[in-house]
């Protein structure tokens, strides 16, 4: 666990999850990540986007099926390689953009 | 012959499907015309409230029909049937890979609501009466299908864990009570219970303004159709296209003969044909993608939604009447 | 005795509590039914249209009556003393933190418009006239509790800086301005103005489809209630369970004879005793996050949602209209 | 001019009217009151499809009118011509940029179908008739004003490269099939095809709930109006305040012999008048800031949904009503 | 303010402060944050979450008291110790969570 | 292209850009991102924001034109200025902010 310190807040390092993830299998995603131990997620969503299959856009979905959400996770550094490993998991099949990045937080006993 | 023309040509200068073109022209000439994502969920609700009360109300009034048992074993045995052949029928004319093949058979096994609300104002024009329980027996035909569609894709997909195989982790319990179907049983019930005083309450709800809604409705489905052909158009190679303009007429010859057996009305029949001829494209593919994620939604999709629906809701439906008159008339 | 269960038995098979319980029920069985987010406060809003419309037009129609000013301050009276009674009492039976009671108390002395549509429309079937200004009444009942129930959680919150301790930053013109509180306020004064010529013209949007408007936003309230219960059911320990049954009938045994005294009609002082009786779940709830933080939404919100609402739309409103006829009948 | 105030001071009083007053009220007294924006969107749809049915209804009931032609060519060239008045006018009378006054312009040329769906709405309570088609010349007035603008625009910009200058990229399949003009034209061919029979369908969602959807949505034009205000008030000078409300009356004093030498009808005049009274504040701000991004919306959206918009709705309509009777009565 | 060059564009190190914050303060937030002098925020929506009070989702709040929403602003290193302790005030009581990441633009003149 | 590893996963290193722009040049940046060559991006939601023009607010507005969006679009180092430069041809008369960072992704074949 990394820290700095921006003028006088101290600052932890931490990691941020962001998976891009169709909406049929985010109950089976989130139910993952909570097995995994996560301390907590949040969901955005998705008004459209473009990849491997065209274009796609939320309102031309009658059903769930051709929806994307966007799921962020701040996770500890330690957790990151079994979160991972368990997005992976479910991911892997179906369409999903997983990447990881470096945050600071202030409040380092939350994640 | 001629009747059917005249019934058709009439059927498609009704506004619900002249909105339907306008969305498929919209979408194809590239407007941005649209329903806005929550507001077309809740007409579909709305819909499903509407057919699903009314249904229901119909039962109370004319009391409880002992073909009920009978014309919901059809409508499950339909649904386990109508894959199977859809994916021999399929497999047969087409080259597509097993696991699509088993994907579309699935869609067809189980049914458009919507195409059924339809038929049902369709039969409302013609002044022709159904049993109010067909709401019910759309839905007992929602999820067979989905289920024999995976055991038919299971062979396709070898070498897989257990765990990741198709059929694994399906989601039934999601399947059997997503919102549409228990939206739609749910207010059959109370329709049911409440009869007819329950009806005169909300009639000017659920009933005037219906028409106009499932006119919005269809103006929205028009145009995720139009956007879907656009986007895979090139999908549809002549053998698929020939199939998804046939295979809605083989399910319907193939359940006129159960509503003769239960004993259905000339309406019951009609619908019960609509039913089995119509594919899914709302709960199927939702459960596909989790299911059987192999499988591409732009085939199956634009199959059902794009050249099914509107098969269905132009010439099919006339067609589906007089096979129910024919047969119950 | 026999007439409340009569009352309440017609009450329960009407298609509006039917739909709050197919709501509940799909929640607790996990279906995903839902009414989207946008179209929900959509139709919260139309409610707060038509109810207030309503009641103005009613105003217009009947003449400015003498009570107006005897039932607004009844109902300030009402919303000031109710969070004092429901504080002492909910202290008494359970052991939840001051702060939490204090949270609860608030919304227990502030009101559910739902209910008090809910009751209106009851009373409707009943063929019992209310007042028109009871909407104003209703209005006037919303901030005071909250104003009450921060005054109780002060002391119990010490050491914090002047800035972030409870009653600071309560945001007052939010509570007062709030989108629902101006709809209603605002259609009762157009309605008002505009009279019998303004509803003749806007009636089949806000008359004639009302009841099946409530009954699809009662589905949305059961499916909200019933994830609740769910999620948070675990803090419904048997004290507090008896509180949030009791309170109800508590609050309107304090609502009648303030009814009695101004002199309103049997139906208006059922509307008082169901506004007195009701619970916030959405105005208070909205404040006490910005302004007392630490007491626990799971508590409040599964008190007055799960089940204070439930009950007053199934026993208690049938029992505040027989207790407006005793009074005023 | 007694007659003026009399018909004014009835439609200030109308349910219309005052929804659009309350959701000012409720925006400059910062409530948070808001249509969510899904909802928002669909009803300016609905308003669109149930002027555009009627409209094309009317058509079929009335015969095709040889007249059509010189109206629609009426519009294009008012929709044209406005543009460089106004432009002149605001130029004359305030230091605005260039590129701020083209923009301007543009909007004052363009329409806003809104305010002629409460043109429609009054001349229905007048009891005044008025030609179905006028729906399509309001269509056709849209894009010309915009491209007046942009050419308007043009001088005003130099030095920038080719792929970036004005009215360089102007999204023309964007304004042309934007989805307000698509249903617009759409539901008035479907309400020319269907005709009587297809007015009865759907009567009871069109006909019936109209004003009152219409009151909801200029409650949400109101609060957008009063927020706007608020945020961007200050650049309401004097002189651009009286362009603001002179412009509109210039306008329909424009169309006005137009309207006459077509041959329009009483209440068609006043439509027509209305039309070139309007300002756009939909589909011209989208075009903008693609094309001319340089100009300030501040500005432009002040004026014509702030002060124009307002003005037409209390004082401008019944005014053009009177040069209808006037010229054509 | 750290700078760096990708290709030929040049592009300049700024910090990106994410608030994932209850609607009922936000309000209350964005005030601190301009009168922190921020230059800019966007406020994105959020479907559900999970935490240490469980699972919420959209859908389920009657209210404005069960949701949140993702707050975005980019802002200048010099402005950070500011900004944070601004949004610490108003975050501290109540559910919130604050990250900071580096980001680089292109135009620095803006934040 | 930088590669690390977290744990056992190994991950490589790309840039995500994200751009919160106007709705009514959407279209416009999309199509260039398209013909710059990215392999996908995603659109999200915006609720409202602040800026130079002061206060905005999704509700406030009828037509498009006062709306953003925020796309998100993760790229291979390589691509950056290509598509840097494209996005700020489209964005730079416009209102718009850039802004590029380090994330960590496990499957480099799809960017
Ligand atoms: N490089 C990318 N950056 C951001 N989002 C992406 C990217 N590639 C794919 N996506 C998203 O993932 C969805 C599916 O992509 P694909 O798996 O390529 O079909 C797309 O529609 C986008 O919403
Ligand atoms: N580690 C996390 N990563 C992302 N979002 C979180 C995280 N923890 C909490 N949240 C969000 O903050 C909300 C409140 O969390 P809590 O304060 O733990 O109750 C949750 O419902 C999530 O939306
Ligand atoms: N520093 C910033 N951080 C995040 N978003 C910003 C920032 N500055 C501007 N924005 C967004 O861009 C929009 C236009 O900003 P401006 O170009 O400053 O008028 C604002 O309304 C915000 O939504
Ligand atoms: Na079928
Ligand atoms: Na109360
Ligand atoms: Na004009």
């Amino acid at each position: 666990m990394g820290c700095g310190v921006t003028g006088m807040t101290q600052t932890f390092r931490k990691k941020r999850l962001e998976i891009i993830v169709e909406e049929p299998i985010l109950n089976r995603l989130t139910d993952a990540l909570i097995a995994a131990k996560v301390t907590g997620y949040t969901i955005l969503p998705t008004l459209g986007g473009y990849g491997s299959e065209g274009q796609w856009h939320r309102e031309n979905a009658l059903s769930r099926a051709g929806q994307m959400v966007t799921l962020v996770c701040i996770l500890d550094e330690s957790r990151v390689e079994a979160v991972l490993s368990a997005a992976y998991a479910i991911v892997s099949r179906q369409v999903g953009i997983v990447t990881l990045s470096d945050v600071e937080v202030v409040r380092p006993e939350l994640f | 012959m001629a009747d059917i023309f005249a019934l058709a040509g009439q059927n498609l200068l009704s506004p619900v499907v002249l909105f339907f073109v306008l969305g498929l022209a919209a979408a194809l000439a590239k407007s941005d015309l649209a329903i806005p994502e929550q507001v077309a969920k809740t007409i579909a609700l709305y819909l499903m409230f509407a057919i699903g009360f009314k249904g229901g109300a119909g039962m109370a009034a004319h009391g409880l029909d002992a073909r009920l048992v009978g014309a919901l074993v059809s409508g499950i045995v339909l649904s386990s049937i109508i894959p199977v052949v859809a994916f021999t029928y399929l497999t047969a004319i087409s080259r597509l890979p097993r696991v699509d093949v088993a994907a579309v058979a699935a869609h067809y096994g189980s049914i458009s609501i919507v195409t059924f609300v339809a038929a049902t104002e369709a039969l409302k024009t013609l002044q022709m009466s159904s049993e109010g329980y067909m709401v019910a027996v759309a839905a007992s035909m929602e999820a067979p299908a989905i289920l024999v569609g995976l055991f038919l894709a299971k062979k396709a997909i070898d070498g897989d864990g257990p765990k990741n195989g198709p059929g694994q982790g399906v989601p039934f319990r999601e399947i059997l009570l997503n919102g549409s179907i228990v939206m739609l049983i749910g207010a059959f019930i109370i329709g049911w219970i409440t009869g007819a005083d329950g009806l005169a309450k909300i009639e000017s709800f659920i009933v005037s303004p219906f028409q106009g809604v499932l006119c919005l409705f269809l103006l929205d489905m028009g145009i995720i159709a139009g956007r879907g052909l656009r986007q895979s158009g090139k999908v549809l190679t002549l053998p698929v296209v020939i199939f998804a303009m046939t295979m809605p007429v083989v399910g319907a010859l193939i359940a006129a003969p159960f509503g003769w057996l239960v004993g259905l009305s000339a309406g019951g029949v009609a619908l019960l044909c609509t039913l089995a001829a119509s594919a899914s494209y709302i709960a199927v593919p939702a459960a596909m993608r989790v299911a059987l994620p192999e499988a591409r939604p732009s085939i199956y999709l634009t199959l059902s939604l794009g050249v099914t629906f509107p098969f269905n809701l132009t010439v099919g439906i006339p067609l589906y009447n007089m096979i129910g008159t024919w047969v119950a008339g």
